[in-house]
């Protein structure tokens, strides 16, 4: 339950950074926190106590195994999420240097020609 | 049990240096400093493949990022605080908190998975696909159409990439 | 370009052993620790080590980035073509090779190949984002050179 | 026909992939692969229409065990709006994007974004859905900036920004019904909220759910990226994001999360109620005093959204039956309207309402088709427009909402006073010196814009010959929670 509430708290931070900072970089930091927190969820809500990782090896003895191993299904979840979450990255940071190259600043209070 | 408050409290450090400093390259470093705990907490939890991969994805997000940062003349912020955002995203933020704390009473205690299709996987994945590494067995066999989707998330992140960054967007001589 | 003598003459030496580790990654994926994804991006690395430290040069020349394009489209198709190879038994994705002894590297099919065509996305796709992070921005002052120029990827090789 | 189901996602992605190895010289080429393959797939989807319902098993493996697809009426209805939005748009940007470069790249973007869509509509597990989505505005997000200039850019990032926020919310809302459940399969997950009961964790998932996908789909409190990014988008795909994304990935999600996975509530009825209210007033009295025309078209966008959203809050059979429809008609009158718009600025070079008039001289075809659009999205009979409109009030009536009876007959006439404002600028009046030599678009263009205007007109008019077989099996599809559930886990619940 603690350990829950401190990773969401993780997650609020990277909201607070996302809404509070005017900074373009500090905005694609907290993107990068956001996808943390959740990547660390998904993991904590498949941990077992004491459990081993979903890895077989030869002359393990599998019924065991299957009784002590943390749940693989959000790892597999999670790397897909990794993945997804250095994509967004990659455009982000394209589109940021693109914008920097352009209005010579990364602020966004000074990057505004849309109105309305 | 304490080791994971220990390394999530460090995360957690590390994410307020990296939101509150105002140097960019230590705010990137910064970040890179959870994501490097994080990786170890991964290990931690059973999640080796994850820690592998959050490792080197770390470099290399931690490469692109000091890339956007080095081309900047001045990695110090100016100061100006926007007072109302603040106030209305903590605002916004305590919310947030006091639901998910309302939500979470609910759910399982930490360590107890409740592991109802996952099961499956851990009972019969080596007899039914063949690869001793489950977490394998998962992504490339019962949900490979997840993992096509993946790959194809990063071929679009890459290819919109090299869109916004070529040089001429628009012809010229053609009106507009 | 790139760094002092000692520096390169370690990475010399460092280099093979990361495309070796890489490579072990990819192929036993599905047997120890690993898979496609990481194993790519560790392959990537060693690209990026190349480029720090012998300069960019070297590296575009292990890899040039329309060949690095070409790669990715390939990989892409590679992994779709194994989605739709599933027909030929049944349905979508289905894992019809037979699966062979288990812990052993032919154990799972079609997984290894899998492997192989996302290892390929990843380092392509990742080398090529890399190479253009790393160009962007150098050529602002003579932009007017490439008026007809569409294709700025296209211009990194030819300006070297 | 069941066994390339999969063929929906496969053919544009493998299209995509392929078309990037051809070298610029054979653009031409690429132009006709793209086409072929979009036709290929309306045609399999007009297969698809009055086919029984069934469920794809890929890889053989059962749920909730693997990936299940699930074809029924309602994916069905939004896979057709995605192929004809799609051909059509498709077949307008071979003479609009001209005046960008990189083509091929802007093709291969755009097949990626179909097969998104299709993704999304066709799945019928919730991680799933979430990759596809990722797939779908990932290439949104580069096809906004695709012109790279200052204002294309700055929407494009602000999309993204809160585009990942919503993403991230999605998966969490993913991850805690994952926490509470064990198992990530949409009927599955129905089938134990249903003997469980609808618990804090549940509501909280549904919280992040409708916020979420509200904000892909633009509904009012989180719209602030729409205006923006729609009208900086190249014409085509202002039409795709207006016509179906918003709709693929908003409103089509939040129907399958609220009515087949979580199942009606009175809190949730009460919430997507005031959303849609929300939506219709706001967008429309910020789309009043626009005079960028592609603006002004973008927050219509937010009000007709906020029509379907109100339908389908309302829960009730009819109301769903016109916010079905509605999405239907909005899809096509949307579209033809950015097309024009973009047609417009093809020929002038200018998006400004004041800088435009008497366009009807030189642009008969253009205009023509405008006009009928604007009749369509202010609900004048006979067009399309008007039918779901009158559908959606009378169903507000019948539940004895009659407050927000009289709101949604204000902000329809609003619409027409906005349209009328358009049609009075740019369609009517006298031409400006500057535009004297303007010219009619291209024959595909004008093609194109004419087959819109057509649909228009007969959708609305030909309602009792398709009704039956398209719309009024969706509405029972998605009454009926219980039958979605037997569908997939094939086991009577």
């Amino acid at each position: 339950m603690t350990i829950y509430l401190m990773c969401f708290f993780l997650f609020v931070m990277g909201l607070y950074c996302l809404i509070a900072k005017k900074h373009l970089i500090k905005k694609i930091i907290g993107i990068a926190i956001l996808d943390y927190a959740v990547n660390l969820f998904l993991i904590l809500i498949g941990y077992k106590s004491g459990g081993i990782p979903p890895v077989l090896f030869e002359g393990m003895n599998k019924q065991t195994f299957s009784q002590q191993s943390v749940d693989p299904l959000p790892q597999a979840l999670v790397l897909t999420s990794i993945v997804i979450s250095l994509g967004v990255l990659i455009m982000m940071v394209s589109i940021a240097l693109r914008l920097y190259e352009k209005y010579k600043t990364f602020d966004t209070s000074e990057i505004s020609r849309l109105r309305g | 049990m304490l080791v994971f408050y220990t390394l999530l409290a460090i995360m957690i450090l590390g994410s307020i240096v990296a939101i509150e400093t105002r140097n960019l390259l230590s705010s990137v470093i910064s970040v890179g400093i959870v994501g490097f705990t994080l990786s170890i907490l991964f290990l931690m939890l059973g999640a080796p493949d994850l820690a592998i991969t959050q490792v080197v994805v770390e470099i290399l997000a931690l490469v692109i990022l000091i890339r956007a940062t080095i081309s900047v003349d001045n990695t110090a912020i100016e100061k100006h605080r926007d007072t109302f955002a603040m106030v209305s995203s903590l605002v916004f933020v305590g919310l947030f908190l006091v639901f998910a704390s309302y939500a979470f009473l609910e759910m399982h205690a930490f360590g107890e998975s409740l592991m109802r299709t996952s099961q499956h996987y851990l009972d019969n994945g080596l007899a039914e696909t063949g690869a001793s590494n489950i977490v394998t067995s998962i992504i490339l066999d019962y949900r490979a159409y997840d993992t096509l989707g993946e790959a194809t998330v990063l071929f679009v992140s890459v290819l919109g990439a090299t869109v916004i960054m070529r040089r001429i967007g628009r012809k010229r001589g053609v009106n507009l | 370009m790139g760094m002092s003598l000692i520096v390169k003459k370690v990475t010399q030496f460092v280099i093979g052993l990361i495309f070796l580790y890489g490579i072990n990654i990819i192929l036993f994926g599905h047997l120890g620790v690993g898979g496609g994804f990481a194993g790519g991006v560790i392959l990537t690395c060693g690209f990026i080590l190349i480029m720090l430290v012998f300069g960019r040069e070297k590296a575009i020349q292990k890899m040039r980035t329309n060949v690095a394009h070409f790669l990715s489209c390939i990989g892409a198709l590679a992994f779709l073509a194994i989605a739709l190879l599933g027909y030929i038994d049944g349905t979508f994705f289905f894992n019809f090779i037979d699966h062979g002894k288990e812990f052993h590297l032919h154990s799972a099919g079609l997984i290894p190949f899998a492997d192989i065509a996302i290892s390929i996305i990843i380092v392509s796709a990742i080398f090529t984002i890399f190479v253009l992070l790393v160009f962007f921005g150098r050529f602002v002052g003579d932009a007017e050179e490439y008026e007809n120029d569409e294709e700025y990827v296209g211009n990194i090789d030819r300006n070297l | 026909m069941q066994q390339l189901y999969p063929l929906f996602v496969a053919i544009p992605l493998g299209v995509a992939f392929l078309i990037l190895l051809f070298p610029k010289s054979l653009t031409k080429l690429v132009e006709v692969i793209v086409a072929i393959a979009e036709i290929i797939l309306l045609i399999m989807v007009i297969a698809l229409i009055g086919h029984e319902p069934f469920s794809y098993f890929i890889g053989k493996w059962i749920p909730p065990i693997g990936i299940t697809l699930v074809s029924d009426s309602i994916s069905t209805l939004l896979l057709l709006l995605i192929n004809i939005v799609g051909l059509l748009s498709l077949l307008y940007s071979f003479k609009y994007m001209e005046m960008y470069t990189s083509k091929i790249r802007f093709y291969s973007l755009f097949m990626l974004m179909v097969a998104g869509m299709s993704g999304v509509v066709i799945t019928g597990d919730i991680f799933n859905l979430f990759v596809f989505l990722e797939i779908a505005t990932i290439s949104s997000y580069a096809l906004v900036g695709f012109g790279c200039e200052h204002e294309e850019l700055e929407a494009s990032f602000k999309y993204m920004i809160l585009g990942s926020v919503s993403s991230t919310l999605i998966l969490l809302g993913i991850a805690i019904l994952y926490a509470t459940f064990g198992t990530l399969n949409m009927a599955d997950l129905a089938n134990s909220i249903l003997a469980n009961g609808i618990n804090r964790s549940v509501l909280f998932a549904e919280g992040l759910f409708i916020m979420g996908f509200g904000l892909k789909g633009a509904m009012v409190p989180f719209h602030a990226w729409l205006p923006d990014a729609h009208p900086s988008a190249p014409a085509p795909i202002s039409a795709m994001l207006s016509g179906v994304l918003i709709k693929a990935c908003g409103i089509y999600a939040i129907i399958r999360v609220v009515y087949h996975v979580i199942g009606m509530t009175n809190i949730t009825h009460i919430i997507l109620m005031s959303l849609g209210v929300l939506s219709m007033v706001v967008g429309v009295l910020l789309a009043v005093g626009q005079w960028d025309f592609k603006r002004l078209l973008a927050y219509h966008s937010i009000s007709q959204m906020g029509y379907v959203m109100v339908g389908i809050g309302l829960a009730t059979p009819l109301g769903i039956l016109g916010a079905l429809f509605h999405l239907m008609n909005h899809a096509f009158f949307k579209s033809l309207l950015f097309l024009c718009s973009g047609a417009v600025e093809y020929s002038t070079g200018t998006r400004n309402l004041k800088e435009m008039g008497g366009l009807f001289k030189r642009m008969p075809v253009t205009s023509s088709s405008c006009s009928i659009a604007s009749l369509s999205i202010s609900g004048i009979p006979p067009f399309n427009g008007f039918w779901s409109k009158l559908l959606i009030i009378i169903a507000l009536v019948q539940a004895e909402y009659y407050a927000i009876a009289a709101v949604t007959v204000g902000v329809s006439f609003l619409t027409l006073v906005s349209f009328i404002k358009v049609q009075r600028y740019s369609i009517f009046g006298d031409l400006p010196e500057k535009l004297k030599n303007i010219k009619e678009v291209p024959v595909l263009m004008g093609t194109v814009l004419v087959i819109f205007a057509v649909l228009c007109l007969l959708s609305g008019l030909l309602y009792p010959f398709f009704g039956n077989t398209l719309l009024e099996i969706a509405r029972d599809t998605v009454i009926d929670q219980q039958k979605y559930i037997q569908l997939v886990l094939q086991v009577v619940p």
